[in-house]
């Protein structure tokens, strides 16, 4: 088990390099934010996966934390802020 | 030696050259503030690298509790850093 | 006696939350918390020179385990420092912020920097020095930049980034001290800390580090716009305090943790930048056409002699010698708060009633403020260091020391250095004397005049007069 | 028998991942990139997470997991729906 | 194959760190560099995780991959003019646009320099035998720290005071930035979808939060992370564009910004009166005094985080008036 979930951790790594190549090309601010959502979500499961690994069940909290925070950013990225006078 | 620690610590102090880096040479505040908060990660990294004592043991809290310390540090820093920046480009319009 | 080194840290922070919290009498609350923490100040001293080095174990938690708090010579008298130049500035302060809204800012940002200020001086703790020197980085940006005129908040923004870059590095170097020796307790460090690559590479990182915030040459370009475009009691306390309490700390390593480690050529590293302090700093000062410009000029040029004592340190043989020189420089700090403390107060009073601090245009000061002008004259003894200044002394011993190990460079440093100062003092006093007849009364504005003159007084005055018991009190530092 | 039902919902999770990925590179547009992403990472996310609960076998970690994949299958559905509407307005603004 | 698999994996996490350290400091384009530099704390958190670190790790999610983000992105918006790549608009440094190529250079080396010196200082550190003094001392004491998470102890007992000036140091920052000016206008109000995710997001934040500074005591979690996440809920709300987000006004709101250090304070000295050494809890008492001290941080640290994304003091009309009145006085100097 322990062989496959380290084989399974390297796999979302190469996801998350995959989504990097995407963060760097862009072009456009959306399709980076996009690819973040991409890098999220494999962060969140690289945790599930080193949680079970490591035995730290405390990565969890941290996976949720992740999760939820993603959704804060994302939100921080599409806000419209009011100009000064309305 | 351990080579999981060994391999943390010396990315984290490539990290604090590339935030060095950046800090010096960038023209823009925003960016600079950014880059003193890349160096900052990477002195965090090098704190937890020396915490590590190897799979399945409990490393050493103290690293971690360290920078606890000093990521609160480093966002109230930034947050100051940011209004100030904010009333730099308010007088700017103003004139 | 260790209760005193509690208050130090305990009655400005709630003095702090207190002005916050009662903003209507903030200015009250203000200065009887000053009067406390001075109090504090002075049970300290007298503790620590009847019983000697002081310290204290936070939370009961042997050192190490827990943050210990540390007095010795050193830091009682560099927190009486601190606790006077503190207090006359604030009632400075009290006459110089005139709206309530003013000083609702001011007072509690004040009180923290002065909380910071003790906090860095007792602290006997690598990470727990971290802490205090961004708590006293970020209150003094906010104190720099409360006018929030342009040149203020840009200085302050350029200010606080070099800071940080500071502090970075400094949290580097104890990472690594972390690394190799498991504690933070700077007494078991210095018992530990061995010549190798972990030790030098540490000591250079936190030493840039706080060199940066020290503002030593050629790192000193933050600190002229910072230190002149800062209200005034405020400018007093950042020239004054805030860069002597890094200089405080680079002390403290070399002399005190690293003593084992640093060497020779290091020193004389150090010393030539403090060398090039002095010329540099002095020269731009005479250059100066602003008051304020020129004072922190001056403060950059009288860092620089602060450092010239390092090589002489690390070349005399521990005794007599090497005894007075670390004691002639610990006068020179001390003289330097005090005069440059007083030197800006009478800047801002002048600012106020004149309405600019150009040098040009002083014409008749001399005549409309009598005492200010006097305090600016008794501070330009100290710095240029004429007797019986304590400059006078702590020139003295660097000369004496500079003599004794051959280090003739030294010598023709601070010669021109304290010709430089010399002209740029003469310069203001110049323009400051007009033509026309002094009025009956010498103190207009009592508030605002008599804790720069107290100030100055101190420091041209009663300080090189005291030499003696505070030599005494030194051997129980270093 | 358990140990490979979950090996296999592991991996499989796994492989949907790197299809988001890749579609994520390859596709032409934002808006196919946005539909593959969104649907292979929540799927992978889901079915790594199938096959960790089985591992497990614990309740409070398999309601935690669960609780997971709720927050990031809603946060990635409206975070999604926002950074198009985001596009959408630079291109009309543009 | 465990191992051999996990270096690989730390090699390429780390490739990947490293890289978006690089990238977010090697573009112009400040936008770019902030989404980059968010995407590097998301994968910080991940590295943290694998170090052991859980606390850490929580800390990191939550402010530096979430609210340092949400800053700094606010910030971004909030530039004079928008950022055309390759063009610094930014009279302040303009010069520093201008550097050559010679110093470009100079820098680099310098800062290679500095990380080859780090390295070789760290790696003589590390030959050494492991320090495990501390470790040991800790968990020793453990028992009479009144919680058993060593991380929880270290902060809010043995290195108490640390933390006590920290939270003064979150009070600075923000006492500074309600002295540069009043707050941001705030954001349009939000439309159906993203209403939706904050009528769901908010109260799972807030669950989320307390149940971090429950956990603390025994397990990774603590004030710190607590307040950061109740901050992140109000953020939500004031990028939502609702009026309220949960922050108190006047009095009460100085009240709830003190909070943690006066907390902090009155327990000290309280047990100093009481003739314990400064911050010295009794063991039997020490448990609830921390979590009365870490309910109290957590409320500080989420308005003054809160405040810090607002930009300034918010607008009540006392205070909309007390800033115009200031303004008027700096244009009059």
């Amino acid at each position: 088990m322990p062989e496959l979930l380290s084989l399974s951790a390297l796999g979302l790594v190469f996801a998350l390099l995959l989504g990097l190549l995407r963060v760097l090309h862009g072009p456009g601010a959306g399709d980076r934010m996009l690819a973040i959502q991409l890098i999220g979500t494999a962060g969140v499961g690289m945790l599930l996966i080193l949680s079970v690994l490591l035995n730290q069940p405390a990565l969890l909290d941290v996976a949720l934390l992740l999760a939820l925070l993603a959704a804060v950013t994302a939100t921080a990225f599409t806000g419209q802020q009011k100009t000064h006078h309305d | 030696m351990l080579t999981t620690q060994i391999l943390y610590a010396l990315t984290g102090c490539m990290i604090v050259a590339l935030g060095l880096r950046g800090a010096l040479l960038h023209a823009s505040v925003l960016q600079r503030i950014v880059a003193i908060n890349v160096m900052g990660a990477g002195v965090f990294m090098l704190l937890i690298a020396v915490a590590y004592r190897g799979p399945g043991l409990p490393p050493d809290p103290v690293p971690h509790a360290l920078v606890l310390t000093g990521i609160v540090v480093a966002v109230s820093a930034t947050a100051l850093a940011l209004a100030l920046v904010r009333r730099l480009h308010a007088e700017q319009e103003d004139d | 006696m260790t209760d005193a080194m509690i208050g130090l840290i305990a009655l400005p922070l709630a003095g702090a939350l207190a002005t916050l919290l009662l903003p209507r009498s903030a200015t009250a609350v203000a200065i009887g918390t000053g009067l406390a923490t001075t109090v504090a100040a002075g049970l300290l001293l007298s503790g620590v020179a009847t019983q000697g080095a002081l310290h204290y174990e936070i939370g009961g938690w042997s050192a190490g385990l827990g943050i210990a708090l540390r007095a010795d010579g050193l830091s009682a008298l560099l927190l009486m420092m601190t606790a006077l130049v503190a207090l006359a500035a604030s009632v400075y302060a009290s006459a110089y912020f005139n709206t309530a809204s003013e000083r609702a800012r001011f007072w509690p940002l004040w009180l923290l920097l002065w909380t910071a200020l003790n906090a860095l001086l007792l602290s006997g703790d690598l990470f727990n020095l971290y802490v205090t020197l961004e708590l006293l980085g970020l209150s003094a940006v906010a104190l720099a930049s409360l006018s929030g005129r342009r040149a203020a908040v840009a200085a302050a923004l350029r200010y606080l980034l070099v800071g940080l870059l500071g502090s970075m590095m400094f949290l580097a170097g104890v990472s690594l001290l972390y690394a190799g020796y498991g504690t933070l307790d700077l007494a078991a460090l210095s018992h530990m800390v061995a010549p190798g690559p972990s030790a030098w590479t540490a000591l250079a990182l936190m030493t840039t580090g706080l060199l940066l915030k020290t503002a030593l040459f050629p790192l000193h370009f933050w600190l002229p716009p910072a230190h002149a475009s800062a209200p005034a009691p405020v400018s007093a306390v950042l020239s004054a305090l805030v860069v002597k309490a890094a200089f405080y700390l680079v002390l403290r390593l070399w002399l005190d943790v690293f003593a084992t480690v640093v060497t020779p050529a290091a020193a004389n590293l150090l010393g030539l930048l403090g060398a090039g302090a002095v010329l540099w700093g002095s020269w731009h000062a005479l250059q100066a056409e602003r008051l304020k410009l020129l004072a922190a000029y001056s403060t950059v040029a009288q860092l620089g002699y602060l450092f010239l004592f390092f090589p002489l340190l690390l070349a005399l043989p521990s005794g007599p010698a090497r005894d007075l020189a670390a004691g002639g420089l610990v006068m020179l700090a001390l003289t330097h708060g005090f005069a440059k403390a007083g030197l800006f107060l009478a800047i801002g009073v002048i600012q106020q009633r004149c309405g600019h601090d150009t040098i040009r245009q002083l014409d008749g000061t001399a005549q409309r403020l009598p005492a200010t002008t006097f305090a600016i004259a008794l501070a330009g003894v100290a710095l240029i260091g004429l007797p019986p200044s304590g400059a006078f002394l702590g020139k003295w011993q660097l000369l004496a020391g500079a003599v004794e190990t051959g280090q003739w460079l030294w010598l023709v440093v601070t010669a021109v250095g304290s010709l430089l100062a010399a002209a740029y003092i003469f310069k203001v006093l110049g323009h400051a004397f007009g033509h026309r007849p002094y009025p009956n009364q010498p103190v207009t504005v009592a508030r605002e005049e008599w804790p720069a003159l107290l100030l100055a007084g101190m420091a041209a005055l009663v300080l090189g007069l005291s030499g003696a018991p505070m030599w005494k009190l030194l051997e129980l530092g270093i | 028998m358990i140990n490979i039902l979950s090996s296999i919902l592991i991996l499989a999770g796994v492989f949907f991942y790197l299809a988001g990925s890749i579609g994520l590179l390859r596709l032409p547009d934002l808006y196919s990139r946005l539909h593959a992403l969104t649907k292979a990472d929540n799927l992978g996310l889901g079915l790594l997470m199938a096959g960790l609960a089985l591992h497990s076998q614990d309740l409070f970690t398999m309601l935690k997991l669960l609780l997971i994949w709720l927050a990031v299958l809603a946060a990635s559905a409206t975070s999604a729906h926002l950074i198009a509407r985001q596009a959408r307005r630079q291109e009309t603004g543009s | 194959m465990n191992t051999m698999g996990l270096l690989v994996f730390d090699g390429l996490l780390l490739f990947s760190i490293v890289g978006l350290a690089w990238a977010s400091l090697a573009t112009t384009d400040v936008r770019r560099g902030v989404i980059l530099f968010m995407a590097f704390g998301l994968l910080l958190a991940v590295a943290w995780g694998r170090l052991l670190a859980p606390d850490v790790a929580l800390a990191e999610a939550a402010i530096g991959a979430g609210l340092s983000g949400a800053l700094l992105l606010a910030a971004v918006h909030r530039q004079p003019r928008p950022l055309s790549p390759g063009a610094t608009h930014d009279s302040l440094y303009r010069s520093a646009a201008a550097v050559s190529m010679v110093v470009r250079w100079v820098v680099t080396l310098l800062s290679a320099a500095l990380a080859g010196t780090l390295a070789w200082g760290l790696l003589h550190a590390f030959s050494s035998t492991p320090q495990d003094m501390l470790p040991r001392a800790i968990a020793e004491n453990l028992a009479a720290s009144g919680v058993s998470n060593p991380v929880t102890a270290v902060l809010l007992n043995f290195r108490a005071y640390d933390t006590l000036l920290e939270l003064a140091v979150l009070l600075t920052s923000v006492l500074g930035i309600f002295s540069l000016g009043p707050a941001t206008p705030g954001y349009q109000p939000a439309g159906p979808i993203f209403d939706g995710l904050v009528r769901w997001l908010v109260p799972v934040l807030i669950l989320m939060a307390g149940y971090l500074l429950w956990v603390g005591a025994h397990a990774p979690g603590g004030a710190f992370q607590a307040g950061a996440t109740l901050a992140a809920a109000g953020v939500v709300l004031r990028l939502a564009g609702r009026a309220r987000i949960g922050l108190p006004e006047g009095f009460a709101l100085r009240i709830v910004m003190t909070a943690g250090v006066s907390v902090f304070l009155l327990v000290g000295l309280t047990l100093l009166l009481l003739g314990r050494p400064f911050l010295g809890y009794p063991p039997a008492w020490a448990g609830a005094l921390i979590l009365l001290i870490e309910t109290a941080a957590m409320l500080s640290i989420a308005a003054t985080l809160l405040l810090a994304f607002l930009g300034g003091q918010p607008e009540s009309t006392g205070v909309k008036a007390a800033a115009n009145r200031q303004r008027e006085e700096i244009s009059r100097c």
